[in-house]
């Protein structure tokens, strides 16, 4: 069964941003949220490193493990998506997840914080697919296009990957046969150690 | 049973009023929509609420109309990366990869992947408006035609016409670029100038006067085969990003990165090897490397005989540079130095890619020239993987270089003597002697004193004397009038297209721009110059469309030239530029001329018939076979093109290098494939192949200037040889190759100027390189420093090295203007000013940044002006990472920005990103913008603490090495 | 009276201390889906979707 | 004649008594049933699928994976947001673990326990009748002790209920009101119990800090809680205006109270800026501490109202039997009984000084 999974070359990432705000131009999300970022380590040093991050869409994801309402649900292919009408805002999932992926259109006092926005892998969600609706509440639905997510396709060194998980695995061996590097496959261990 | 209350998606909800003012020829809903909601996001910067903007209905209504996809190209930086827009009812509503571009393969960047957001321009100049008592008035495009027409008339009959200053932009289409300078030229002056002035001019002169063409050598895609790779003042990743991934292939096919840089850039943390250098500081770094080359005998020296004059010189100078000396100057080890001389050495062919970090200086055209002998003594140009890759700027600076908005040459680098003026006369159907008569025949420079060089060359018509360049404009408004080579100082600008706070001086430029009589700005956008000047009057803001609202051709960093469609129409009131241009022309009186060979259609001349215009004349850097059929044919074809060698495989271009990179030489019909490597002799010249340009003579003193036992695959001639002429061709007894038409055309010309293009073609068919087959030069005599040497900046913290190492003498007459240089390095501000100043390009903004920080998207990741510090010295003035503080230059203009204290900066060194602009003094001038159209990040404007300082060949505007002092606001 | 109390304080022992969570966290396995209905799932499952999604892959994400 | 009127006036005492148990009793029912169906109100929609929701009930066989992350450094980014620069954060595991595991279980565990201590109580100890009524009261609670009692007491049930809710629901209500209608009643319990607290928070303030001079333990209090307080046979200690075991449930109040308020400033204001780990542990502290209070106020509630007979009347009308106050407050009966004797009629209780 193939599995989606996401992948960033941190050899290859320059922190250009081009993903988030390819995610940003895609969904229209809205200022102040931000689906995707990219996080510079070292920054300024030897050994500085970027590495753009989202959700990761775990195998056994955090946030849906803590979610009070149960809004989360996983496709077969792995992409972890949520029903904003039944999200309730509490924050919790932002607690659990590792990753720093739920946002927040707001952030107000009595705990007033909006329905929780996060990457959807461009997967939509609940509604029918590519309706008014979802692009509304999740943005596109580029997976029922038969497209990948945006961020990935539009990754100006192509460091980040999107995909079947086999395709995006035989794609960074090939790489770190080629370079003679170790293998860093961030972030895979926290998000899909189970199946990988 | 959803909770949340479905929007209501009726289109009745929209406010009405607008709807009247935007018109009813395409339905707008979208952008209405988000621009009443975008009020509310545009607040102070700092302090943008989490408002939540709400989603375009993109997806709305999908029964409303079908989806069309167009292509374009990105308008950001020199790349050349493809876009893909979805339209539907001329709304952009979706942006897709572009996979089938050979450039990005369907990757951007953060600009380039959020350039919708132009199509939509909330926070856009949407009218002509005019100033009225110091406040904003919306006018109508006739108005403001009329009234602008009128003034200019009055000033060129009170002035002269030199006094109107025509500011054109790199943002231009090719065709809008050369219609711009084709229009300052029938308007009778040469204060005609663009970005490329202060960004790559020195690049162009240097590289130009070296081995033939001032432009990128290779391709990006070229750099796959790099072996080495030496970044030296640029900082790719965040300039240039997408070039990255052709980098970072070419660094996975085992080539060895250096960069050099005095910031430890995104581009440094890939790179195998760094080095910090002091700012100012490229000519020791570069001699001190081939110090160990000559030393070790790692030049190629088959290379250099064959190929180059007077490394002999070079190497008397390079003699100086011991290790030491280079230390001691550059702030970098010997060691480091000689491992990055061994790494070029050793891993063959090597590239070297360099920017505004080496452009930027009073001895900019020498750093130039130093980059260009290192590769030569590495035998590196010429050859896949190696050569000059210098990576210009905006999108189309290389077109708008090479069509030549610049104040000293014309389109194709023609120069300004009366035999360009001759040939373009005849190209544009004008008679030669009306054309001249439109300038300032009664003004002549009798002052003693001209100097020679680029110029300054005395002269009987300002035709032919260099204008005042864009970064001096400034002088040309404030100097004494008697100090100026022409009558009068400016009395008017237009900005057309382009910001002031990407130029320096900041005090000085708000007193000029207050000095004007009259104020232009041509623009998507209101920019700095709407803002910055404290007026009352005189000033017109002109809405023009974006590059996405017209259509036309483009050229890449690499010289390939790539046709962009129109993807929706223009927004608001905005009108193309070569519109406007069409009816000021009209209003001056001389539409006519302009567009005697094109069509024009309600005012808009025939983009195509402008290019065929071009095609007709560029024959100097054979930018004459790249025919709008051609273009289009490539666009169609993207996919068919090599990934690293550019070449269609197949398909309908089968045998073209993608976007038919100059030259492209002869006529359309001849089918020449363009040239992807300057100077590639293992290629046919028909074929792409090359030699280097027989530009500078036969000999020099003495001695053979062309190449010897060097010359491309299949050249009958297999040695150096002239370059072409009518006279020539006879003597080889090629004349008769010539049809009788082309005969009658090319009698009494040369490869330059026959229009028929019958002397280039006949040159190619017996292999030859029409512009003849030369020695690169190493030493450039005709410049003040024919060996590239080592000067300290004017404001420089080392006063130990100015001795050894001073600037040059001050000019009386440099472009028109006296121009400073030791009386300012005679002061010493270094005590009072201790750190060195430089500044730099941030990866979400680009040039002034007024339509990057109008671009919510991309306005979000960069909110705050900041400068980088170095934490030793902020610890040393008490600063504290984020806080406020007052930067202030050596000429006492200061700016208020936050601090941010980062070990990307060396000791003693600050930076600052030079995007910002709708602040001054530490204010932020939001209520001079017109209503709405205030970008939602401002700040403070880099260049205003910049100080004086410019290059002694081109004028280029010293912007890497100043001094500043910094204290706690 | 007593029994009725009783039985009022046992349905509302229940009400409140009935509500047992289980410390094994709720799976979302791959495969194992519990959620709302979504269109794509039903897409996602056929071949020809998973072939266009690889071919995508192939054709955007590779060094070409 | 008067001591017929005794008797009628005891059977009314009685029987209002009765009645006042049985309508809290109801509305306290009725409250934990009722209020989550309001999210139907909400949805307009009856349909109950969830019953459908089918349980994945399977064990985490990778429960030590997220011990493997790393600790996450922070790094630098563009882009605006809490914490926007750390890659990985290994302290919401932490928090899934501790709010998953020890604090539900536990917490279920100790209210179900709690409960059936008070059911388990009943049936063995049964209610602490009056032994007579003698028809003549005391007064107890002031106006303003009552009316601060019943609004601390209305709001914590709705914040208890609302809070466990969030806390338990998942499991226990979603099975039964399907998840669009649970979700309807987290939309709206979340918010009520987010504006509420705030109101809560004020009353139970004052209330605490009204009564705190009362509820200073002395010895007497140590000699009733080791008789236990009489429940279990034995004498019933003298105890003051506050006996020992009133004293503990304050106290366990006034920490749990100051526990929750505390805690629930860094989940009430993400405006502030907390960080994660501050409303992470935040979560813990107000999750344990609510459940402490309200295993507490179940016990508060079985003794005030079903417990002990003629304790709740004191809550609602002010006044109780002397009988009562000889019963259980026999010390403070005494003082009251002292300081009035002379006055006659019904005698006040002095709250500024209860007891020496």
């Amino acid at each position: 069964m193939a599995r989606m999974k996401f992948l960033c070359d941190a050899e290859r990432c320059i922190e250009c941003n081009g993903c988030v705000t390819a995610c940003k131009n895609e969904h229209e999300v809205p200022w102040g949220v931000n689906r995707r970022r990219v996080v510079t380590l070292d920054d300024g040093v030897p050994g500085e490193r970027s590495i753009s991050v989202a959700c990761m869409h775990c195998t056994d994801a955090p946030c849906a493990a803590v979610c009070p309402v149960d809004c989360f649900y996983t496709t077969d292919d792995g992409i972890v998506l949520h029903d904003k009408d039944l999200c309730i805002g509490c924050g919790y999932c932002f607690y659990a997840c590792p990753f720093g992926a739920p946002q927040y259109p707001q952030k107000e006092a009595f705990g007033v914080r909006g329905k929780m926005d996060k990457c959807t892998f461009c997967a939509g969600g609940p509604e029918d697919d590519g309706s008014a609706a979802e692009f509304e509440k999740y943005g596109r639905n580029r997976i029922a296009e038969g497209k990948l997510p945006i961020c990935a396709e539009m990754c100006s060194t192509k460091a980040l990957l999107a995909g079947d998980g086999d395709m995006v695995a035989d794609i960074y061996r090939e790489r770190i046969l080629k370079r003679s590097t170790r293998p860093q496959t961030w972030g895979w261990g926290v998000a899909y150690k189970a199946d990988s | 049973m959803k909770l949340t209350k479905k929007r209501d998606l009726s289109p009745d909800g929209t406010a009405s009023p607008l709807k009247g003012i935007l018109g009813s020829a395409i339905d707008r809903r979208t952008f209405l929509r988000r621009t009443g909601l975008a009020v509310g996001g545009g607040a102070v910067a700092g302090a943008i609420q989490p408002v939540m903007m709400r989603r375009a209905e993109a997806v709305e209504a999908k029964a409303a109309g079908d989806v069309e996809v167009r292509k374009s190209v990105c308008t950001h930086c020199s790349v050349g990366c493809g876009v893909v827009a979805e339209v539907q009812n001329g709304v952009w509503v979706r942006q897709a990869p572009d996979f089938d571009s050979p450039l990005n393969m369907g990757g951007h960047c953060a600009k380039g992947a959020s350039v919708r957001e132009h199509g939509h321009g909330e926070r856009r100049l949407k009218h002509p408006m005019k100033l009225t008592g110091g406040k904003w008035k919306q006018i109508t495009w006739d108005e403001a035609i009329a009234e602008i027409g009128d003034k200019v008339l009055n000033i060129r009959e009170r002035s002269g016409p030199d006094s109107v200053y025509w500011l054109g932009s790199a943002k231009f289409s090719n065709e809008q670029a050369y219609l711009f300078r084709k229009f300052a030229g029938l308007w009778g002056t040469n204060n005609v100038d663009h970005q490329a002035r202060i960004c790559h001019s020195t690049t162009v002169a240097g590289v130009a006067n070296t081995w033939g063409y001032g432009a990128m050598t290779n391709s990006y895609n070229d750099m796959h085969n790099s072996k080495a790779m030496f970044f030296i003042g640029s900082n790719a990743a965040e300039a240039h990003p997408v070039a990255m991934q052709h980098i970072l292939r070419g660094k996975e096919n085992g080539a060895k990165m250096i960069v050099v840089d005095p910031r430890f850039t995104r581009t440094a943390a890939h790179a195998d090897q760094f080095m910090r250098i002091r700012p100012g500081s490229d000519v020791p770094l570069i001699w001190g490397m081939l110090y160990h080359i000559f030393e070790n005998g790692w030049e190629d020296k088959e290379y250099i005989k064959q190929r180059v004059f007077g490394m002999d010189k070079i190497r008397a100078e390079v003699a100086k540079w011991t290790p030491e000396e280079v230390e001691k100057v550059t702030g970098i080890p010997g060691s480091e130095v000689k491992l990055a001389a061994q790494t070029m050495a050793e891993n063959r062919p090597g590239t070297i890619v360099w920017c505004m970090g080496g452009t930027q200086h009073t001895i900019g055209n020498n750093n130039t020239r130093a980059y260009c002998v290192l590769q030569l003594a590495l035998g590196n140009v010429g050859v896949s993987g190696g050569g000059a890759n210098i990576f210009r700027g905006h999108d189309n600076v290389q077109g708008a270089t090479d069509l030549g908005i610049l104040s000293h040459t014309l389109p194709g680098y023609y120069g300004l003597a009366e035999g360009s003026w001759k040939h373009f006369a005849n190209v544009w159907g004008v008679d030669f002697d009306w054309l001249k008569g439109r300038f300032d025949t009664g003004y002549i420079d009798t002052r003693e004193g001209s100097e020679e060089g680029i110029g300054g060359l005395p002269f009987d018509n300002p035709m032919n004397s260099a204008g005042i360049p864009v970064s001096r404009w400034i002088d040309g408004v404030l100097e004494d009038s008697r100090n100026i080579d022409q009558r009068d100082n400016l009395k008017a600008m237009f900005f057309w297209g382009h910001a002031p706070n990407s130029q320096t001086r900041g005090p000085e430029m708000k007193k000029a721009l207050e000095t004007l009589e009259l104020v232009v700005v041509v623009d998507p956008y209101p920019t700095h110059t709407a803002v910055l000047p404290d007026r009352q009057e005189g000033m017109y803001l002109l809405p023009a469309a974006t590059q996405f609202e017209t259509y036309g051709s483009v050229t890449a960093s690499n010289r390939s030239i790539q046709w962009r469609d129109k993807l929706i129409d223009p927004l608001f009131d905005s009108l193309p530029d070569h519109t406007i241009m069409y009816k000021l022309a009209k209003k001056l009186g001389f539409a006519d001329e302009l567009c005697k060979n094109m069509q024009v259609n309600n005012e808009e001349p025939l983009v195509e018939d402008i290019l065929r215009e071009i095609n007709r004349g560029m024959w100097t850097i054979g930018m004459t076979g790249q025919s709008p059929e051609r273009l289009k044919l490539h666009l169609a074809n993207k996919h068919t093109f090599n990934t690293t060698t550019l070449l269609a495989e197949g398909g309908p271009c089968d045998g073209d290098y993608y976007g038919l990179p100059w030259p492209c030489w002869g006529t359309p019909e001849m089918n020449h494939p363009g040239t992807p490597l300057l100077y590639d002799t293992s290629k046919s010249v028909a074929d792409g192949g090359l030699n280097f340009r027989a530009r500078f003579g036969v000999e020099y003193e003495g001695k053979n200037l062309l190449a010897e036992g060097s010359y491309s695959k299949g050249a009958e001639i297999k040695d150096g040889y002239p370059e072409f002429t009518a006279d020539m061709l006879k003597q080889l007894g090629w004349w008769k190759d010539l049809t009788a038409e082309e005969q009658a055309a090319a009698e009494g010309k040369n490869w330059k100027t026959d229009l028929s293009g019958g002397i280039q073609r006949v040159a190619i068919a017996h292999g030859c390189a029409p512009y003849g087959n030369a020695k690169a030069r190493a030493i450039v005599w005709t410049f003040p420093d024919p060996v590239p040497v080592h000067r300290e900046p004017l404001y420089t913290s080392r006063r130990d090295l100015v001795e050894k190492y001073p600037t040059y003498e001050d000019r009386k007459s440099h472009y028109r203007l006296p121009t400073r240089y030791k009386s300012i390095q005679d002061q010493d501000k270094s005590v009072e000013y201790p750190l060195i100043l430089t500044s730099g390009r941030l990866v979400e903004y680009e040039g002034g940044g007024e339509e990057t920080r109008s671009n919510a998207w991309l306005a979000e990741l960069q909110q705050e002006m900041f400068a980088e510090i170095n934490p030793v010295d902020a610890n040393n003035a008490g600063i504290k990472d984020g806080q406020w503080i007052w930067l202030e230059g050596a000429e006492g203009a200061r700016v208020k920005v936050h601090a941010m204290v980062t070990e990307r900066v060396g000791r003693g060194v600050v930076f600052m990103p030079f995007h910002f602009g709708g602040w001054y003094d530490g204010k932020d001038l939001i209520d001079k913008y017109p209503e709405g159209a205030a970008p939602y990040v401002r700040g403070e404007a880099a260049n205003t603490a910049f100080t004086y300082g410019y290059d002694s060949v081109t004028q280029m505007q010293e912007t890497k090495a100043t001094l500043c002092k910094i204290s706690a606001a | 009276m007593r029994k009725v109390t009783l039985t009022l304080l046992i349905v509302a022992s229940m009400a409140l201390g009935g509500c047992y969570e289980s410390t094994d966290i709720t799976l979302h396995d791959p495969g194992v889906y519990r959620g709302g209905s979504d269109p794509l799932l039903a897409k996602q499952a056929s071949p020809e979707q998973r072939a266009r999604l690889g071919e995508r892959f192939q054709m955007g994400q590779t060094d070409r | 004649m008067a001591e017929q009127a005794n008797t009628t006036l005891n059977r009314r005492d009685s029987r209002r008594s009765k009645r006042v148990l049985f309508l809290t009793l109801a509305l306290l029912l009725l409250g934990t049933l009722a209020l989550p169906l309001t999210g139907y109100l909400v949805t307009g929609v009856s349909s109950v699928e969830a019953a459908a929701a089918q349980q994945d009930a399977s064990s985490n066989p990778r429960a030590d994976y997220w011990r493997e992350v790393r600790e996450g450094n922070q790094g630098v980014t563009t882009t605006q947001g809490p914490e926007a620069g750390i890659l990985i954060q290994n302290g919401g595991q932490n928090w899934r673990q501790i709010r998953q595991g020890p604090v539900t279980t536990y917490g279920a565990i100790g209210l179900g326990v709690v409960i059936l201590m008070m059911v388990i109580f009943h049936v063995v100890v049964g209610r602490a009748k009056l032994e007579t009524r003698t028809g003549k009261t005391i007064t107890r609670w002031s106006m303003l002790d009552r009316v601060l009692h019943w609004y601390v007491a209305i709001l914590f049930i709705i914040l208890a209920i609302t809070g466990i809710s969030l806390l338990f629901g998942r499991e226990f209500l979603i099975p039964v009101l399907g998840k669009e209608g649970f979700a309807a009643f987290a939309a709206l319990a979340k918010p009520v119990h987010d504006y509420l607290s705030l109101f809560f928070t004020a009353g139970i303030t004052i209330m605490l800090l009204k009564w705190i001079g009362q509820n200073i333990p002395n010895a007497a209090d140590v000699r009733w809680i080791l008789s236990g307080g009489g429940y279990f046979g034995g004498k019933h200690e003298p105890a003051g205006f506050v006996n020992g075991g009133e004293k503990v449930w304050y106290w366990i109040l006034f920490i749990g109270s100051t526990a929750m308020i505390g805690s629930g400033i860094f989940l009430l204001f993400p405006n502030l800026d907390w960080t994660r780990e501050a409303m992470q542990n935040a979560n813990i502290i107000h999750g344990i501490s609510g459940l402490l209070v309200i295993a507490g106020s179940i016990g508060h509630i079985y003794l005030g109202t079903i417990g002990n007979e003629g304790t709740l009347e004191g809550m609602v009308t002010g006044e109780v039997d002397e009988q009562w106050a000889k019963q259980h407050h026999a010390l403070w009966y005494e003082e009251v009984k002292g300081s009035t004797s002379s006055a006659g009629g019904a005698a006040r209780p002095s709250p500024a000084a209860p007891h020496e």
